[in-house]
């Protein structure tokens, strides 16, 4: 660890005379476009609508609810997430089921991607793994604000089964 | 007088208190489960257990009597490994339902375990199945999987409800709570068994899945269902109230209130009616809270004070009252005053009242005090009248007295519903509901409580008093008040009953009438000139 | 017509059309282009405020300074062209040649002291 | 580590040291406002201190908590000694004025501005105690606790250099 | 020639040069510029006006220009408030213009040799002042932009065109001066006596290599091109002169600039590389002495056309290479070093020309 | 310094009847230079800038009274959004801080994590700022080429957090994740990258006279003055200060590793940006280490009233879901008191001051933004000179809206 001063030269005549670093400074952008007309490409742009982007799989992309085995939502509508959400976009309204082995279930299950900041801290606060972000959709503009309010049809649209163990059942 | 130490404080503490009581003396904490200071003590959970010197074991804090030269160590590395242990315990079997249990967020269980415990499980078994979702009366349910049998219920029914309706069965780990056969768990009282659950085995049908406990906000109010006045958290989500809890009170309901009370809320969240109306040229307009009142105004102006009859209520709350008597021994000395009010009703001797008002012994002893003389509401008569000012709206009207009013030139309503009063009115002026202003009611013993404001009304909605206020003014007989806590404050000043209260002394318990020492300063004078303001009481 | 204008002709022609061209495009624009003025798009640009100042004021004296170099200097320039365009036909002529150089020499010498001279005197520092 | 700060500003002004404490390692000193430029130049000038650099000024608001309700913190920074020390004024509501210690380091200038805007602190003497985060017509001060957490209030239109 | 035929070529001419040569030139090149650009930062550039679908992306070339066109054409064009609203409408063409009249003595093909009476096919004018009517025209073209940035009320707009008149008089004398030398040599100021004269003896960058440095300095300073847009810097003044232009007004102030461009590489092509001759060829002549018209005049068009298109490469690739100077140091470069060295390349020249006579 | 001469002084300096008018000028708060929202009102005398009111505050979206009515693990997303260049530096400066107050130690392995986090944020940070330099300078293309390397970067910060900027990836008492298993091969995939990239870079624009000429003795501060207004980073250091916070009192294991800090002669653009440029590499240095010295582990800390317990646990005993559901109803409790932590930002010091009243969300949360100092610094550092030369002063300052506006 230590204190070094930074390399600072004054120019040298050459240098001083524009011409020689001009010339430099041309050969690297000559050199590139040169590459990227006809060699190897080095072109950082993503043609979007025909290539996508592959996003890693810990992508915070658009929302989506998890199924059960029997393809019901896995929600029980503990509302953890919309606790946990810093932006406080997640509406729930929760309801009883009746009869089944878990009696509670989201009625509506409705997320505001304008307000949403996508941080995640939903997927983390579950207890059931029923809400993820790892859609690998980022979410689309719309030009109305009602079409970003998704509710939990479109959640379930690519909802995925969950095979996460719960309840401590089978140990 | 026995003289122990606590954690190193000492105290001197009255023969026969507990370890627990001596502890709470002294703000000590001890987690407990099955004790309840409104039951008798059972200490069957152990939770509470504290390390002593008298005895080699821990003693459970509930149970164990003060002694002499007792030490207790209620933090120690013994008492904290006995808690971890008493914990696990408890939650071998309890099932990982938190996501679905309302009792979540208020949960004694979530408390103890995280404060006291907070690690890993470390037993991998098969959980003990019990009935879940079990309905053992009209507004509980039981989810005997979560119970953790400390019997609180069980003595609630035997103790305070005194209707023997719950019992427990079988051994061991298959306990369970349940009805006596062909019981139900239907005593007027059953929703505090809610309350009294430390955890999620017993639930409130009424607020079933409605909302999380973390989510509501709350305040302070009285139940308006009779004229017992138990003291209440009014718990909203989202701006609407979700449920009643009963609030202690020593004055008057310890921990409890009765179902009735309990679910009256929802009676008060349909039909509200916000938006005063006027009938210009026969026809019912629409109209700014303004015009509505320039509008009433005028009626009572013209029609001059004699020609009125007014109804009022006592559901105002004490304020409302004062500016109303003071309204009528003003501008409207001279009109026909009759108390309204809902008819009377079941009682009995735990909590339940007879009168179905909150607030008759304060509209009553206000009026008294300022001088205005009313008859009760069935010797209404409207000879030589042509107008009604009519306070409130659920007065019990028969059909008889609405074709009287029906009859009059002018009805002025002030009124919170869709009541076949509003459809009369020739003017309608929108009230606030309890929940929506900030005042007092005094109960049928006297006890003068708080209500807070805890739900925003719309902005077209006034209180009573308000209105009052208003009129008052407009006629010429001006006063003005800012806040509640003013008009209070002049009440106080005037009302003798009410001498020596304020709102910061009524504190949580509430005061009892005559029981005030009268103000060391007077309070200011009202002043009878200027504005109203737009600040509404 | 006089031969030496005749060249100056399509001058004439093609600078009207270039004007006349312009004028369409400029115009093309006023017919296709909407026209939905509102105050925000009429004021000035300034950084997304309301212009702080109005630019109708005396701007700095430095910038007549850059003019008058460019007035004297550009003169200078032009008395060269006529020589440069004739300078090799000059040093045929073996009698004028030495004339003929040592002149502009002469006339370059002046220019460039005046150039030296306003260096000195700071006519090019801008602070 | 900088115990020996606080003993020398005790040393030195005993009657401005109100309280104080070593949290997390944090040496903190009270002080009483009327000394307050005294202590920043006495840290500041003293070879032994030397707290050339002001790291930060910003006031807390203990509504409900304490009284006085406001507090003005300041932390300091040597870059020669390496040591660090937070100071603290204690101003009530009524009475909510500091005097500036922007005669002692230039750099609090702005960190001023910020608590005057946030707290409606006053730095008595500062050169331009002007709004810096809000806007100039705002009313009130955002920071303290009885500001509401989401106190609408109109945006007014940007005034021109002209208009003034 | 007649009257009559003077202006019937002219007419052609306009059509043919200025209408299908420049223009189209000017516009290819705003789309050159982004792609060459692009390449350059490892960008693809416009490629979304694909008027032909996908199957031919090249036809994204053709729907690029033509989608900017419209797109130009059909966007709105508004005034700034108090400001001088006839000025701020003519500025445009005082800046497209004089670039377009600048084409007027460019030849860029074989014309009559020097001393032969003929007309010149690729030259609009046959002008014998030569190159000093592109002096005067570019000079005027500081009007442009002077004018547009006073009438457009904004201090930003002020502040760029008076850093254009500054920057484009300073230029100017540079870039008047930088070519003397080449007057000397080849003994005239009309271009296509010089390109004659340098398929005779050594194109102008082996006898003028200063002054080709100089030239293509103060050229691309005189074109507002980076390192030299100073009037335009967007980082101190947003757009400077055109900061409140819009739609086609905007356009044409570019198109103008382009032109410029385009213009300055067909000067160089002209004075330093020999214009359209082809080294080792001569060019044959008839027996009146004028060109024999023939393939090799095709060829010699396109190799115009090829230095030309260099030249202007050159520029873009130095525009999007080099940061810019700065105000001071921009007048203290075309004053203290590019002037002098000017003057001293004259000197030299006609002391060499002197010595060797 | 440059010296910040009184206005009239500089008019009486000229000849009274050949003075001319002032130009007030707005730059901002929407101006291509403002990159983060800012303003000066201009003072001009024609190129010269006579006079600059600095005002900031168009970005203030009251991070700190948001801050008051959230969690304490619910800060994190607003901390991204401060310094936005290098989200993950604000993200470990303000986990510490909390984990300061609670007096916890965060596991071995996080700290490295954390380490390796801010230091390609400092890249980031870096090679935005001094491409945004090249670019106020009109050089579009190095702008391009560092943007590229960054966003190798970020794709390596996009894998390890699932976001670009919005990381949000540390907690109070440690990650969201651990590394990924393809972690360390993405970082030098891209660190090769950024390292072929900034060779161009330093070729266009380090020893070009034009970009040395905007850049040397423009905008230069003293020692003395820069220390006096609470400089700190690469703008302290230019001027010869070495203070570093990471050396001067380290935090997670940066006394564990081998770097130099970069210190400038003059203060002035060139030495910040020949420091940014050599901090660089000193960052890789940095990272290399941190790679070869942790080893598997942990990442939190073990203990469930601060950290979530594990989804496994969560899902299947009552245990988990209970501590799992007092942390996400009521969040982190932290003992009352107040704390100020300090880190070393891509910008220089970031500190939080916390104060905590025992509950599970913070009383104050207070940012000490390392550009704040430097931006009042301004005003003295521009007046005096040309128009062009507050873009290059104004960039290697390095405001960023986000942090200093809150």
């Amino acid at each position: 660890m230590a204190t070094v001063q930074v390399e600072r030269r004054e120019l040298t005549l050459a240098e001083k005379l524009y011409i020689p670093e001009v010339v430099r400074g041309l050969v690297v952008t000559t050199r590139q476009m040169l590459k990227n007309a006809f060699g190897k490409k080095d072109v950082a742009t993503i043609q979007y609508p025909e290539v996508k982007k592959v996003y890693p799989d810990r992508f915070r992309g658009r929302h989506r609810l998890t199924t059960r085995e029997d393809g019901t939502v896995r929600c029980v509508a503990c509302m953890l997430c919309s606790t946990a959400c810093p932006a406080k976009c997640i509406h729930i309204v929760a309801g009883d089921r009746g009869g089944a082995d878990v009696e509670k279930y989201p009625i509506s299950f409705e997320i505001d991607l304008l307000v949403c900041v996508y941080c995640g801290f939903c997927e983390e606060a579950c207890p059931c793994d029923a809400i993820r972000m790892d859609s690998g959709r980022h979410p689309l503009p719309s030009f109305s604000r009602d079409k970003q309010r998704i509710h939990k049809v479109q959640l379930l649209e690519d909802g995925v089964r969950s095979i996460a163990r719960q309840g401590g059942e089978g140990t | 007088m026995p003289t122990m130490t606590i954690d190193g404080q000492e105290i001197t503490v009255d023969r026969g208190t507990t370890v627990l009581q001596a502890a709470t003396q002294l703000g000590i904490d001890i987690p407990t489960f099955c004790y309840h200071p409104g039951l008798t003590i059972v200490a069957n959970c152990r939770m509470c257990l504290v390390d002593t010197n008298k005895s080699p074991k821990p003693l459970p804090a509930c149970h164990a009597t003060a002694m002499d030269g007792m030490e207790v160590w209620t933090q120690n590395e013994k008492v904290q490994k006995v808690r971890k242990s008493v914990l696990e315990f408890i939650l071998v079997n309890h099932p990982v339902d938190c996501p679905i249990c309302d009792q979540a967020g208020e949960c004694v269980l979530q408390d103890h375990y995280f404060n006291f415990s907070a690690q890993p499980s470390r037993l991998f078994h098969r959980k003990q199945h019990k009935p879940k979702a079990k309905v053992l009366g009209p507004d509980i349910m039981l989810d005997a999987e979560r119970c953790i049998l400390c019997t609180r219920c069980v003595r609630f029914c035997d103790e305070i409800a005194k209707t023997p309706q719950l019992t427990v069965v079988n051994r061991g780990e298959h306990s369970e709570i349940t009805t006596f056969p062909g019981e139900e768990l239907d005593n007027p009282y059953a929703i505090n068994v809610v309350d009294i659950c430390p955890v999620g085995a017993l639930t409130s049908r009424d607020f079933r899945f409605q909302t999380r406990v973390w989510f509501l906000q709350t305040g302070r109010s009285v139940c308006p269902e009779c004229s017992k006045g138990c003291t209440i958290r009014v718990d909203t989500f989202e701006g609407v109230p979700r449920r009643y809890k009963p609030a202690h009170n020593p004055q008057v309901n310890d921990w409890w209130m009765c179902d009735t009370g309990r679910l009256s809320y929802s009676d008060y969240l349909d039909n509200r009616m916000e938006g005063p109306t006027t009938t210009v040229d026969g026809k019912r307009r629409v109209a700014d809270t303004e015009s509505a009142v320039r509008g009433a105004v005028e009626i009572l102006r013209k029609e001059g004070a004699g020609k009125v009859v007014v109804v009022v209520s006592p559901w105002f709350t004490n304020e409302d009252a004062y500016l109303t008597a003071r309204l009528l021994k003003g501008p409207l000395s001279g009109a026909a005053v009759y108390m309204g009010g809902r008819p009377d009703g079941v009682q009995d001797d735990i909590l339940i009242e007879a009168d179905k008002n909150p607030n008759r012994r304060g509209v009553a002893e206000i009026f008294n005090a300022v001088g205005v003389s009313y008859a009760p509401l069935s010797a209404l008569s409207t000879a030589g009248k042509t107008t009604a000012l009519i306070f409130g709206d659920n007065h019990g009207l028969s059909d008889a007295q609405r074709d009287l009013l029906g009859g009059l030139d002018h009805r002025i309503v002030v009124g919170a519903f869709m009541t076949p009063l509003w459809r009369q009115a020739t003017v309608f002026l929108p009230a606030r509901i309890h929940w929506e202003k900030d005042g007092s009611f005094t109960n049928v013993d006297g006890v003068v409580q708080r209500l807070e404001r805890v739900v925003k009304a719309a902005a077209t909605a006034k209180s009573d008093g308000w209105y009052s206020m208003k009129m008052g003014y407009a006629l010429g007989g001006g006063y003005r008040f800012d806040t509640p806590g003013a008009v209070f404050d002049a009440l106080c000043h005037d009302v003798p009953g009410f001498a020596g209260m304020s709102y910061s002394r009524l504190g949580d318990h509430g005061m009892v009438l005559g029981s005030g020492e009268p103000p060391l300063v007077p309070s200011p004078d009202v002043a009878t000139d200027g504005p109203a303001l737009e600040a509404a009481p | 017509m006089d031969p030496n204008y005749a060249p100056y002709v399509p001058v004439v022609i093609i600078g009207i059309l270039v004007v006349g061209l312009a004028a369409v495009i400029l115009l093309a624009n006023r017919f296709l282009g909407p026209r939905r003025t509102t105050r925000e798009k009429a004021i000035p640009y300034e950084s997304g405020v309301d212009p702080v100042s109005t630019p109708r004021q005396r701007f700095s004296v430095k910038f007549y300074m850059t003019a008058m170099l460019f007035l004297i200097f550009d003169l200078e320039v032009v008395f060269i062209y006529p020589w440069a365009a004739r300078y090799s036909e000059f040093l045929r002529d073996n009698a004028f040649a030495p004339i003929a150089f040592w002149g502009m020499m002469f006339f370059v010498t002046i220019l460039s002291l005046g150039l030296l001279y306003e260096w000195k005197r700071g006519a090019m520092d801008w602070e | 580590m900088s115990q020996a700060v606080i003993d020398a500003v005790k040393a030195r002004f005993p009657e401005a040291v109100e309280e104080t404490h070593a949290w997390r390692g944090d040496d903190t000193l009270v002080i009483a406002r009327d000394f307050l430029v005294d202590v920043c130049r006495f840290l500041k000038d003293d070879p032994a201190m030397d707290f050339k650099m002001p790291i930060d000024v910003c006031g807390v608001d203990y509504l409900g908590h304490r009284t006085p309700r406001f507090e003005v913190v300041y932390h300091l920074y040597s870059v020669t000694k390496r040591h660090r020390v937070r100071l603290k004024v204690r101003v009530s509501e009524d009475d909510c004025r500091v005097p500036t210690v922007t005669t002692v380091w230039k750099g609090v200038n702005w960190y001023e501005r910020e608590a005057w805007d946030m707290y409606g602190v006053v730095f008595e003497g500062h050169p331009k105690l002007e709004r810096i985060l809000m806007y100039e017509e705002f009313e009130g001060h955002p920071l303290r606790k009885d500001y509401p957490q989401r106190g609408y209030q109109l945006l007014m239109p940007m005034p021109t250099l002209m208009d003034r | 020639m007649s009257m009559g035929e003077l202006i019937l070529w002219g007419l052609v001419k306009f059509v043919c040069i200025v209408l299908g040569w420049v223009m189209l030139v000017a516009t290819v090149l705003t789309l050159m510029e982004r792609k060459q650009s692009a390449a350059m930062q490892n960008r693809v550039g416009p490629n979304r006006a694909l008027i032909f679908g996908k199957k031919f992306p090249l036809s994204a070339f053709l729907g690029q220009i033509l989608a900017d066109a419209l797109k130009v054409l059909f966007k709105e064009d508004y005034e700034p408030v108090n400001g001088n609203k006839w000025l701020h409408r003519i500025a445009p063409a005082l800046g497209l213009i004089p670039a377009m009249l600048m084409w007027l003595v460019i030849p860029f093909g074989p014309g009559p040799p020097p001393g032969v009476e003929g007309h010149h096919w690729f030259q609009m004018a046959d002008l014998n002042v030569g190159i000093i009517f592109i002096f005067a025209i570019a000079s005027m073209s500081v009007y442009g932009a002077t004018i547009g940035a006073w009438a457009s009320n904004s201090a930003f707009s002020l502040l760029g065109g008076l850093r254009t008149a500054a920057q484009m008089i300073s230029y100017e004398v540079t870039l008047g001066l930088s070519l003397v030398g080449i007057f000397m040599i080849y003994g005239s100021v009309q271009l296509n006596d010089i390109i004659w004269a340098q398929g005779d003896m050594a194109w102008g960058i082996v006898t003028q290599p200063l002054a080709f440095v100089l030239f293509m300095v103060a050229a691309v300073a005189e074109t507002k091109r980076a390192p030299f847009d100073l009037p335009e810097a967007e980082s101190e003044l947003a757009a400077g002169y055109f900061t409140e232009y819009s739609s086609m007004r905007f356009a044409v102030f570019s198109l103008g600039e382009f032109i410029g461009i385009v213009a300055v590489a067909a000067i160089a092509a002209c004075v330093f590389l020999g214009g359209w001759q082809i080294p080792w060829v001569e060019t044959p002549l008839l027996a009146d002495g004028t060109v024999d018209y023939g393939w090799l005049t095709v060829a010699q068009v396109a190799i115009f056309l090829v230095k030309m298109v260099f030249i202007i490469w050159l520029q873009m690739q130095i525009r999007w290479t080099l940061p810019r100077f700065r105000y001071d140091q921009l007048m203290k470069l075309g004053w203290v070093y590019l002037l002098p060295l000017a003057i001293f390349n004259l000197v030299i020249t006609a002391l060499v020309m002197y010595v060797l006579r | 310094m440059a010296v910040a001469l009184d206005p009239n002084e500089k008019l009486a300096k000229q000849d009274d009847h050949l003075h001319s008018e002032y130009m007030t000028v707005a730059m901002g708060p929407s101006h291509p230079a403002t990159h983060g929202t800012m303003q000066m009102i201009l003072t001009l005398d024609g190129e010269t800038v006579v006079d600059a009111d600095v005002k900031i505050g168009y970005l203030h979206r009251g991070f700190e009274k948001m801050a008051e009515v959230v969690q304490y693990n619910q800060v994190i997303p607003y901390t991204d959004r401060l310094n936005y260049v290098s989200p993950l530096c604000n993200n470990v400066g303000y986990s510490l801080a909390v984990e300061k107050a609670l007096g916890i130690d965060v596991p071995d392995r996080c700290k490295y994590i954390r380490m390796i986090c801010c230091e390609i944020s400092r890249v980031t940070d870096h090679l935005t700022a001094l491409g945004a330099g090249a670019l106020e300078l009109g050089g579009f293309t190095p702008f391009l080429y560092a943007v590229q390397a960054r966003e190798e970067l970020w794709n390596v910060v996009e894998e390890l957090t699932g976001a670009r900027m919005t990381t949000s990836y540390t907690r109070v008492g440690g990650l969201r994740h651990d590394l990924t298993d393809t972690f360390e091969a993405s970082y030098r995939h891209a660190h090769a990258e950024v390292v072929r990239l900034m060779v161009d870079v330093d070729k266009l624009l380090t020893r070009n006279r034009i970009f040395y000429d905007r850049m040397a003795g423009v905008g230069a501060i003293s020692a003395e003055d820069a220390v006096d207004f609470g400089f700190s980073g690469p703008c302290l250091r230019s001027t010869g200060v070495d203070y570093d916070v990471r050396v001067a009192a380290p935090y997670l294991h940066y006394d564990r590793v081998e770097f130099d800090v970069p210190v400038g002669s003059t203060g002035d653009n060139y030495d910040r940006y020949l420091c940014r440029l050599a901090e660089i590499t000193q960052s890789f240095r940095i990272i290399d280490q941190c790679f070869a010295q942790m080893e598997p582990g942990p990442v939190n800390v073990d203990d469930w009233t601060v950290v979530l317990p594990p989804k496994e646990q969560v899902y299947n005993t009552i245990e988990g879901m209970i501590a799992h559901f007092k942390l996400v109803m009521e969040g982190v409790k932290v003992p009352s008191g107040e704390v100020y932590s300090y880190t070393e930002a891509g910008n220089g010091e970031l500190g939080y001051y916390i104060v905590s009243d025992g509950s599970g969300r913070p009383w104050r949360v207070k940012v000490r933004p390392p550009c704040f100092s430097m931006m009042q610094a301004l005003r003295p550092m521009i007046v005096g000179s040309l128009l062009a030369d507050i873009v290059p002063t104004f960039d290697t300052i390095n405001m960023i809206g986000g942090e200093i506006d809150r």
